[in-house]
């Protein structure tokens, strides 16, 4: 979706406000959404891409007014009453209806599996002998296409040239993934290097690059 | 350029209402048993304590100090990185990119606000915001001039929009002034910014990295 | 400027709320603000390009969440002050602290004069013979520009092509005029036809087209 | 897909706010002596009672009765226009753009709101907003498709952006079951919506227009 979540381009934000010694969580709030998010992620209900895409999927106004960890509030309830974890009386209400049901009671992460978890990490990349559709050095072209759903293709290089500079291998491609279970399927990553130029106009310095990563699905070969 | 008021500034609205839908949520939660009490505390003592830039520091450090090791950082990241003791959870597949004479790296996700947690920690509140997100890949000169940093017209520079799930470190430019050191005498001038790219590791002759 | 009031092409607004038997106005204040605005340009401090300017450039989650009319009142307010009409103090107190300037009272805007002054509408068009850049049938393609001032070439057309379908004359440029007072300059104003395909890719219609009205400074020939 | 709050709304916010900072502004323009009160009362009823669609409706009547009108209408709108008294602010330029049984025209601003007040008066809430702003140029069917309009696809859908200071007006289709019919009485099935193109003038045997 074209929404407001991508940014890269736009006018008009304001200077950065970079905070000396700006300590990890500025609200106590901050420090329990982030590990909600983490253990609710637990439950198995929902991918890295779905999540994403509960964030961003807000009204522009109120994406642009949300702080970080706001959106990740809004995020994470959308996710639990999406997925049928709790509903929205509950949250509502601030009391459960009923029990967490006994299959998942499993998949509750204890304290003593927290470091494990979170060294382990997620599995991003698909095993399976996909063939790349590029080669590192050849020109390709960014698909003008402007999906209603999630996808990791930003807008501002939509339709402009690049050239793969590296092949990150096989992962999972984010734009379907984003559609739920069953859609998980393996694509190469490349590494797509754009001269600043191409994607902001002779005002841009003749030497910058921007490096964005992007799947198959999101390239043609470039015009030539 | 901005007029703004009041309910403009994300970071410091409805605070209280944030807050109390939060705790809300807590506890529902908790009732639940959807979640578990220690675990929330296991995971903010982690990533409020545990890890951080300190770590991003020390991988820079190696790699200035051992030539096999740098080599190995910028061919295959993620093990060279595993090697340290640093692996998992938003890091799962990092790339590391080297600062040179000819090419300053900055680091920056357009769509939302990924960065290398295992390395850096969470990140600071600036890499998150629209002001960056929006600029760093369009005018990155600019956001480089905001914090301090001038980069010459014989250098280029290249920005990483990290759209996938590889997380970038830049492995910045070692200072002069500071020959001999040992590791962790480098490693304490490796501040998190040189790590994103938008400072470069001061001389120690000089001002402190931020 | 790449701002939130260039809307074309962006998701997740919503659905269009078309109001039965509208009001031309839903509250009094809207009434006021529409006729202080018409009002004070009655001054002659600004133009119609200083004055989209003001009322664009205001950060984009403060432009989302204004209403129509809201933004007419924040962007009289700041004119009002930028061209020292009035100052941010009298603004604040809703006092005058000094009566208009003798030079500025004939220019005050009178009831009987209203229906004259309305009829004659304003001037946008300039007498000089300048010559097309462009003719019509000839292929062109909007200049991949990003300035931080006013443009009235929206994002979703930059770098795109198109054919002249229509000269509509020489009229002020919007881009220049926003500047303010030494920078009305005449160019050429085109329709310019853009396939559908050509600005949102293979899934939209292939027989629809979008036409913009793009002066000469917004164009260069398209390649061959 | 919107769990929009009260705050979300923007028609219906900060009403009483607002309403003080009107008024705050109107005494201090009114003591100044930079407005007159009996103007800013004439410039309210020229744009509430005076001017409006109706204006449009007669154009579009008139294009439709005497071929030689229309001819000169496609191809002076600002002059004919004029001749039916017409013009000034915001109607300076206009051009008119005809639906056939080939092309469907719809009119939009995407980067303000800019409309032909001489011909269709001040423009509803939904022309300003940007759910119309953001998916006229993209998605027009759909658009259509939320007024109820249903383009075929063997129609061409063509959208008019209206960037610079040309205004634009569809002299929508004629509908059947007009024959004979005075330019008063075709005048009075001609809504507003049909001549920014989102609907289609209805046949006075069927339901009625916008």
């Amino acid at each position: 979706m074209n929404g407001a979540h991508d940014m890269g381009g736009m006018h008009g934000l304001g200077p950065i406000d970079a905070e000396i010694d700006e300590p990890v969580f500025h609200h106590d709030w901050e420090r329990r959404v982030l590990a909600l998010t983490l253990a609710s992620g637990a439950m198995g209900k929902w991918n890295i891409d779905i999540s994403r895409h509960a964030r961003e999927n807000q009204p522009p106004a109120e994406y642009l007014a949300n702080s970080y960890y706001q959106t990740w509030l809004v995020g994470l309830e959308k996710l639990l009453v999406e997925s049928g974890l709790v509903t929205a009386d509950e949250i509502a209400n601030g009391r459960s209806a009923a029990p967490l049901p006994d299959d998942l009671e499993e998949r509750v992460l204890k304290a003593e599996a927290v470091e494990a978890v979170l060294s382990r990490g997620d599995n991003f990349t698909v095993e399976d002998d996909i063939p790349a559709k590029f080669a590192v050095g050849e020109p390709v072209r960014v698909l003008n296409n402007h999906p209603t759903h999630h996808t990791r293709a930003p807008r501002y290089v939509r339709g402009k040239c690049g050239v793969v500079e590296r092949d990150h291998g096989v992962f999972v491609f984010a734009d379907e993934n984003s559609k739920g279970p069953g859609h998980r399927v393996g694509q190469h990553v490349y590494s797509v290097c754009f001269p600043a130029q191409e994607l902001w106009g002779p005002d841009a310095a003749a030497a910058d690059r921007i490096n964005v990563d992007l799947w198959d699905g999101h390239l043609e070969a470039a015009p030539s | 350029m901005s007029d703004s008021e009041d309910h403009s500034d994300p970071n410091h609205s409805h605070l209280s209402d944030t807050d109390l839908r939060v705790r809300s949520l807590e506890s529902l939660l908790l009732e639940k048993g959807m979640v578990d009490a220690d675990a929330l505390e296991a995971l903010i003592q982690t990533y409020e304590h545990k890890v951080g830039p300190q770590n991003g520091a020390r991988v820079v450090a190696r790699a200035w100090s051992e030539p096999d090791y740098k080599d190995w950082l910028l061919r295959d990241a993620t093990a060279a990185i595993a090697d340290m003791g640093y692996h998992g959870r938003q890091g799962e597949h990092m790339y590391v990119v080297e600062n040179t004479g000819e090419v300053h790296n900055l680091v920056v996700c357009t769509l939302c606000s990924c960065y290398p947690w295992p390395v850096l920690g969470l990140p600071p509140t600036w890499y998150k915001s629209a002001p960056y997100r929006s600029r760093a890949v369009m005018d990155p000169r600019g956001v480089l001039r905001e914090f301090g940093t001038e980069i010459g017209a014989d250098v280029a520079v290249r920005v990483w929009d990290s759209t996938a799930e590889l997380r970038y470190l830049v492995l910045p430019e070692r200072p002069e002034g500071t020959e001999g050191m040992s590791q962790e005498e480098l490693a304490a001038l490796v501040g998190r910014n040189s790590m994103i790219g938008v400072e470069k590791v001061a001389s120690p002759n000089g001002g402190a990295a931020r």
